[in-house]
């Protein structure tokens, strides 16, 4: 029914899809995996209409199409549901699901709410969603958000005769597991009406809903695997052209942590965010914080970091009782931080290599305030060695590189200025199994040479393989600690069991 | 690919575009004396958008220069016969002051740069005001003289008052490119979050960053205050557009993170023969706003690099 | 301060924080308005005169009303305008040579054909109305198709402006003396002149246009998300033409009020728009950053700023200190009514 | 004595060596091999004019432009041959105009100049001075700038002094008020010497009229728009009390006129300065009492005449006296009574000026206090 012939795009220096053949049956699930810059996003963007191919045909039902902008694929049928936060906040929710198509509601060149908030109800009730149309868009979850991002795609039922194609991208990521199940079942329910393309990290996810698999490197589908025959480890292999061994979380490199105590919370409680938190981190130890997202996880970590204060209790750093927090503080005291907004908190577009890994320790390059370029970009380059950065140089814009390369140099940033006690949050999000990899890889080497680490992990998986301990946090409030040596851990179905 | 190896380059050539304009209408526009003493009166409008580029730089704008100038060419009038020279340091402490006042406005108190700016050059005039009396008032020749006389000498034919302007931009240029600070700027105009998350004391940043235009502002008025032997607090009136205009010409885009003091040099030199091309081509004096808007936005078009702008051009 | 989603009941919690946030400008002004007074009964009873606060009051009476509504309904126009473009995240600063042009041409117009309301010199007004839309067009077009950023764009277009009113006069001042025209000022209903009523009128249409077009919800689109409107199918560059176009219309409208309120047009009838407006804007409510506020805010913002104008001779401050107190009042009004939990950080 | 001290001084030293040496009509030898181009001058063939102001959208400065160019086409040229330097009011553009137009023309110009603020007139002169052109300044200068101070090429200083005849107009109003009530002023730009002069003016009128309160005093800037607001705000702090209004010019009376037609005031007394042909004809209606003609038009064309003519050689400013080279100019009062006549003559159709009668409508040395 929609199909790619053939497709060839190319940027400045990029040769991103390289004769891509692809093809989605009426009423289908099609998975489309791959690697960071394997060009799944290049390729959606052509489906859905912000790019235009070079070369190849896209054809609907045999016709020949070409779209100038995503209204133009709109109008074919064609929608995509956006990863989070594509919502329009300060718009209401009827205003976002008709953005663009208010004219079915306009007469005489004046709106009519009643008949949009109707409209918008009957839409919602498609995803199962029973808010007030006329909520605030920023009131909502993240999860409710990624529905009414659905509910919106799903207007094309009414606009459009033809089939349609929804891209699903990465809907999965801010959802909690039971969250997934019910958008799962709703895609299910709407292949009679809709075809879906589902991209996505998490593999288990991709394999369990998708009846084809499109495996994508370098530009090029490299395979197309139907649901019956996949096989996890095969797909990885083709993505990465290696097999993901069963040594992912470098378990056999966890070594027990020591004795002498980094960081200390005493019955911390910061306003309504989290209560009573105590715990004491190790050298050489991965504490995670484990919890469904706003349980609190992120906010300790913020407090650790010095850009929260807390409420009550007491925090002592390397026995040092934490009078006033400011980020300064925290970096002077070894803190580093690696957040989860790469692109916006962890790196700086704009700036180099070398000028985003001394940015937290310029003190250390600089005498009387004036930098020492030349030793910074010594100590560029040799990190840029020894965690095989790839960039052309020192010099390069931190903002063209790579998810995962990003990630290293952020990592670098801390590493290089002596920092002991890591924060990570979310540190593989978006990043590729190889990327992945090299972090876990990190994380191992940074607890040997005695730093301590606290980690909010973006699958309990992780979470369970990279940790010495977890702390099981809900709604703000401790609930349970495990502890796991290698071999000996807890499941994430005792973790979900008191998250919840 | 060939563009992008000149666009760095392009207000450069915007700028060598126009000289070369307006010298081939009218040859006289080459003589070499008549260029260094154009270059040299515009040194106070140089010199207050060289501040105004910090603020810019950082993605705010300072829009209480001209008022700081004016204040600033009251202060030195008035207190030149009590302090002599040391009136210098006055204006200079002043304006640091006022900057930073208006920077902690902007990052304490969450006001937009464009308006706490506003604001804070209003109080400024007002202290303008108060202080000359609402008066214009004349200083003394001879004290002038003494104290501020070799502002305005000439070296081997170059005036000082680009000397000035030569030692204050490469202050300014080893500022930006060479000290922790400057790329705490750098570092707050791109991706203040991430300069956040580095520890970095992004408010402490920005309140020195309008202090440094403030400080800048301050100069220049001190500068214009001495070239016109006086002040009013309306003395500087008409600089704040014109130095805008240079920073943003320049190439240092709204945005912040991006462009620079040695943008600023060309953005300034870009205005300055603009405005006297003029004079050079006679333009009638009707015609000659309507043509200065028409140039700007050519010269925009040309200087800024858009690929910079990172997402949408707002 | 305005219900921008139109027609939504309120929700249930009455006095929220976001909710005293989201009117205290209107806090601001009443504050304002009973402050000043306050000034003129204490005048009064340290010179041993009787006054009895507010009923005495000179500040507090409609005449001053109306005097306050003169004052300020060709800025509130001109503020309407460009609170569009603010909402959507842009700014325009071409305001003074719009309203100059507009001003001027209609007054050519006006005088040319006839120099009175009552023959084909009426046309004046719609023609000073596209010539206002032709220039805000321009404006865009220089902008949205060059690329250039709108605060150098229009400020750019505002030196071209200016100089076309002033090519166009030459620096002479055209006088518009038509009595029905100037009726505008002269003529009062309910101790207010007509042309408060016209500005009202105009108001209720940008509220019209804001709450209940396509064209106004666009404009919250683009100032709350402009890449995520673009990919929603928004065709973004098309909504900033009209906006732009949209503002050229509302100074134009101002720019014919500051005729009626005077009675001369000139090149110097934009003079002092620019700031004035943009600060009744920002001090309304309205974030510069875009996607929030409206034209009720603007309203607030631009009594707020003329009610200290008058307020301060009407107390007798010395003429040197109104720059300042009005530089700080601006600054506590915008203060009072900035959510900082909803901003990370200000430029 | 410290080295930098030293060396100051001596720049000093040659700065003020070398500008009284192009004063004399010496420098052009030192000049030269100074500065490399042929300075100062007996006299220049065929100077640039111009004629540097602070815009066009006042009616006042049109006038001026008017003059300066009735000037220009008496000597056979077309008008255009007159160059306009406009500053938009800064001070800062108006210098930087003068020196690029002096570098273009290599200094044969002879310049008339109202230079925005009286501080910028010392930098403005001394620019001429040293490229050896001739300027004429009307308005703005410091007291302590002198022509006779700079030989030749600083001509002539033309000023008004407003203060009598802005003291004339306050004794027409207060008359009209019945020698009691309260009066409200309307000033200029707070700083501006004419604004000053104007205000005192009425407070000396005022010391014989001791019924007569002088109720406030405000800057309205000239501007029209920014006199209506503080008109009419004035009218709600005081209300009936007003009974006069004393402007400090015309423009600024459109505004305070049209406040009082808002509030349907009719015949309150206003009176105000400068002559413009739109005052003039509300002064026939009665609208205004009284308002001073200062002859913009003439002052126009008698600023560019003289800076032409010393340039050119036709007559050596050195030798005049000083009363020919620091005066006022001519003032004409202008009441509802010879309104009419003084429209006729002056604005109708602009009298033909004898434009070598330099001195003749003049009204003597300009004094200092």
């Amino acid at each position: 029914m929609y199909e790619l012939r053939q497709v060839d795009k190319t940027f400045p220096g990029v040769h991103a899809l390289k004769a891509v053949d692809f093809k989605v049956n009426r009423g289908e699930i099609v998975g489309l995996v791959g690697e960071n810059g394997a060009g799944k996003s290049t390729l959606m963007k052509v489906i859905y209409g912000a790019y235009q191919p070079d070369g190849g045909t896209v054809t609907i039902d045999g016709t020949t199409v070409r779209f100038q902008n995503p209204r133009q694929a709109m109008d074919h049928g064609i929608g995509m549901v956006f990863q989070e936060q594509s919502l329009i906040t300060n718009l209401t929710v009827m205003e976002n699901i008709f953005l663009g198509y208010e004219a079915q509601f306009v007469s005489l060149g004046v709106i009519n709410w009643k008949a949009m908030a109707e409209a918008a109800k009957q839409q919602l009730a498609k995803v199962k969603l029973d808010i007030d149309p006329a909520t605030i868009t920023s009131e909502l979850s993240f999860a409710q958000r990624q529905l009414v991002e659905l509910a919106k795609v799903l207007t094309l039922e009414e606009r459009v005769d033809g089939d349609l194609v929804i891209l699903l991208d990465e809907p999965t990521s801010v959802l909690a597991k039971e969250e997934v199940e019910l958008l799962f079942n709703l895609v299910r329910e709407l292949t009679k009406r809709a075809s879906f393309i589902f991209v996505s990290h998490r593999m288990d996810e991709v394999l369990e809903l998708s009846d084809r698999i499109y495996v994508m490197k370098d530009g090029e589908v490299v395979d197309v695997v139907a649901h019956d025959n996949a096989d996890m480890d095969a797909i990885q292999h083709k993505m990465v052209g290696r097999d993901v061994d069963k040594e992912y979380y470098r378990e056999q490199k966890q070594k027990p942590y020591g004795n002498e105590i980094l960081l200390s919370f005493k019955s911390v409680s910061q306003g309504r965010r989290y209560q009573d938190i105590s715990f004491d981190l190790h050298k050489g130890e991965v504490l995670c914080l484990v919890g469904t997202e706003g349980s609190g996880r992120e906010a300790i970590l913020r407090t650790v970091f010095g850009l929260d204060a807390p409420t009550a209790g007491t925090v002592e750093i390397k026995g040092q009782t934490i009078a006033r927090f400011n980020a300064r503080t925290g970096v002077d005291l070894g803190v580093g931080y690696v957040p989860r907004e790469r692109k916006v908190e962890g790196i700086v577009a704009g700036m180099n290599v070398y000028e985003n890994m001394t940015l937290s320790q310029m003190q250390n390059y600089a005498a009387g305030g004036v930098l020492r370029v030349g030793e910074e970009k010594s100590l560029a380059r040799d990190w840029i060695k020894r965690l095989a950065i790839k960039t052309p140089n020192e010099n390069k814009d931190c903002g063209g590189l790579s998810g995962g390369n990003q990630q290293k140099v952020v990592l670098a940033k801390w590493r290089s200025g002596g920092s002991d006690i890591i924060l990570l949050d979310h540190p593989t999000r978006g990043l590729d199994i190889g990327a992945k990899e090299d972090v876990y890889e990190m994380v191992r080497e940074m607890c040997d040479a005695g730093a301590g680490i606290i980690l909010v992990a973006d699958t309990l998986e992780e979470a369970i393989g990279l940790s010495h301990t977890i702390l099981v946090i809900k709604d703000g409030e401790f609930q349970k600690r495990f502890d796991g040596t290698p071999g000996d851990k807890a499941s994430p179905y005792d973790l979900v069991h008191h998250m919840i | 690919m060939k563009l992008d190896i000149i666009k760095p380059y392009l207000p450069w050539i915007t700028l060598l575009v126009l000289v070369l304009v307006v010298g081939i209408a009218n040859p006289a526009f080459f003589d070499p004396q008549g260029m260094i003493a154009l270059v040299a009166d515009i040194v106070p409008l140089f010199i207050m958008a060289l501040g105004m580029t910090f603020a810019i730089y950082i993605g705010g704008i300072d829009l209480s220069v001209q008022q700081m100038a004016n204040l600033v060419t009251v202060i030195a009038t008035v207190y030149l016969a009590q302090f002599g020279i040391g009136v210098a340091f006055v204006c200079v402490l002043a304006g640091f002051l006022f900057g930073a006042a208006s920077g902690f406005v902007t990052t304490r108190l969450y006001v937009p740069s464009f308006v706490s700016t506003l604001a804070m050059g209003f109080v400024a005039l007002s202290g303008a005001k108060y202080l000359s009396g609402e008066r214009a008032l004349s200083m003394d020749a001879t004290l002038r003289n003494e104290s501020f006389g070799w502002m305005f000498g000439n070296t081997v034919g170059i005036p000082h008052e680009l000397i000035i302007a030569a030692v204050l931009l490469v202050i300014a240029w080893f500022l930006q490119t060479r000290t922790t600070f400057g790329r705490s700027l750098k570092a707050v105009g791109s991706g203040e979050l991430a300069a956040v998350a580095s520890g970095l004391n992004v408010d402490r940043i920005k309140i020195l960053a309008f202090a440094i235009s403030g400080t800048f502002a301050a100069v220049a008025g001190l500068m214009f205050s001495v070239k016109l032997s006086g002040g009013d607090a309306n003395l500087a009136n008409g600089f704040l557009l014109l130095a805008i205009v240079a920073v943003l010409v320049g190439g240092t885009p709204l945005t912040g993170g991006v462009g620079g003091v040695i943008n600023t040099v060309i953005g300034t030199l870009i205005v300055v023969v603009i405005r006297s091309a003029m004079v050079y081509l006679e333009i009638d004096a009707t015609q000659q706003q309507m043509v200065f808007g028409v140039v700007l936005i050519a010269a925009i078009a040309l200087t800024i690099d858009r690929s910079k702008l990172r997402g949408v051009v707002k | 301060m305005v219900d921008t989603t139109a027609g939504i009941a309120p929700r249930a919690r009455f006095l929220t924080r976001e909710r005293i946030i989201k009117w205290a400008p209107l806090l601001v002004l009443g504050v304002l308005v009973l402050l000043f007074p306050f000034f003129e009964w204490l005048e009064d009873v340290r010179a041993g005169d009787a006054h009895t606060y507010l009923l005495d009051s000179r500040f507090f009476s409609i005449r001053n009303a109306a005097r306050i509504g003169i004052s300020a309904t060709p800025a509130l126009m001109v503020a309407i305008g460009v609170t569009f473009i603010i909402i959507m995240g842009s700014i325009d600063l071409s305001m003074e040579g719009t309203v100059s042009v507009c001003a001027v041409i209609f007054a050519f117009v006006f005088i040319a054909w006839g120099g009175t309301v009552l023959s084909w010199a009426w046309l004046a007004i719609p023609i000073a109305m596209l010539v206002g839309a032709a220039m805000g067009f321009i404006n865009g077009l220089v902008h949205v198709k060059l690329k250039i950023p709108s605060f150098m764009a229009s400020l750019a277009m505002g030196f071209v402006g200016t100089g076309l009113a002033l090519l166009l006069t030459g620096g002479d001042r055209v006088r518009v003396e038509d009595p029905i025209f100037r009726s505008l000022l002269t003529e009062r209903w309910f101790n207010f002149p007509v042309m408060v009523y016209v500005a009202l009128v105009f108001l209720l249409i940008a509220w019209f246009i804001q709450s209940r077009t396509t064209l106004g919800r666009n404009f919250y689109a683009v100032g709350g998300g402009e890449e995520l409107a673009h990919a929603s199918g928004l065709n973004v560059e098309r909504v900033r033409l009209m906006g732009f176009t949209l503002a050229g219309v509302f100074f134009a409208v101002g720019a014919l009020l500051a005729v009626g309120r005077i009675g001369i047009a000139e090149t110097a009838t934009g003079n002092n728009f620019m700031f004035v407006s943009i600060t009744a804007v920002v001090v309304g409510g309205t974030a510069l950053w875009g996607g929030i506020g409206g034209v009720w805010n603007t309203l607030v913002g631009v009594l707020i700023v003329n009610v200290i104008n008058n307020g301060m001779v009407v107390i007798g401050l010395p003429a040197f200190l109104q720059d300042a107190v009005l530089g700080i009042l601006v600054i506590i009004a915008v203060v009072l009514s900035t959510d900082r939990r909803s901003v990370s950080f200000v430029k | 004595m410290s080295f930098i001290k030293k060396f100051i001084e001596q720049e000093t030293t040659n700065r003020r060596d070398l500008l009284l040496a192009s004063a004399y009509g010496l420098g052009g030898v030192a000049a030269a091999g100074l500065m490399g181009s042929g300075m100062a001058r007996a006299a220049i063939a065929d100077p640039t004019i111009a004629w540097s102001y602070r815009n066009r959208t006042n009616p006042y400065w049109n006038e001026i432009v008017s003059g300066g160019e009735a000037f220009v086409e008496s000597l056979g040229k077309s008008k255009d041959f007159l160059t306009h330097l406009i500053n938009e009011g800064s001070s800062e553009k108006s210098l930087a105009d003068v020196k690029a137009l002096l570098s273009k023309t290599n200094g044969d110009l002879a310049l008339a100049i109202d230079t925005n603020d009286a501080p910028n007139a010392r930098p403005v002169v001394e620019a001429c001075v040293e490229a050896g052109a001739y300027v004429s300044t009307l308005w703005n200068k410091t007291d302590d700038l002198h022509p006779w101070d700079f030989g030749d090429n600083y001509v002539s200083h033309m000023s008004w002094s407003d203060e009598g005849p802005a003291e004339q107009t306050a004794r027409v109003l207060l008359e009209a008020m019945g020698g009691k009530g309260g009066v409200v002023h309307l000033g200029g730009i707070a700083s501006n010497n004419p604004a000053i002069e104007r205000l005192n003016g009425l407070k000396n009128a005022l010391k014989d009229y001791s019924d007569v309160e002088l109720l406030d005093a405000q800057p309205a800037d000239w501007d029209t728009q920014k006199a209506n607001q503080i008109m009419s705000s004035f009218l709600t702090r005081y209300g009936d009390e007003i009974t006069g209004v004393h402007c400090a010019n015309d423009t600024i009376a459109y505004g305070v006129l049209e406040a009082l037609r808002a509030e349907g005031i009719a015949g309150m007394p206003v009176v105000s300065y400068d002559g413009n042909p739109q005052a003039v004809e509300l002064v026939a209606k009665g609208e205004i009492l009284a308002t001073v003609f200062t002859n913009p038009h003439w002052g126009g064309g008698i600023t560019a005449a003289l800076a032409y003519h010393a340039a050119v050689g036709h007559f050596k400013p050195s030798e005049e006296p000083e009363a020919h080279r620091e005066f006022y100019g001519p003032t004409i009062f202008v009441t509802p009574d010879d309104a009419l006549d003084f429209k006729a003559k002056y604005l109708d159709s602009v009298p033909t000026y004898d434009w070598t009668d330099f001195w003749g409508p003049s009204n003597g040395q300009i004094q200092y206090t």
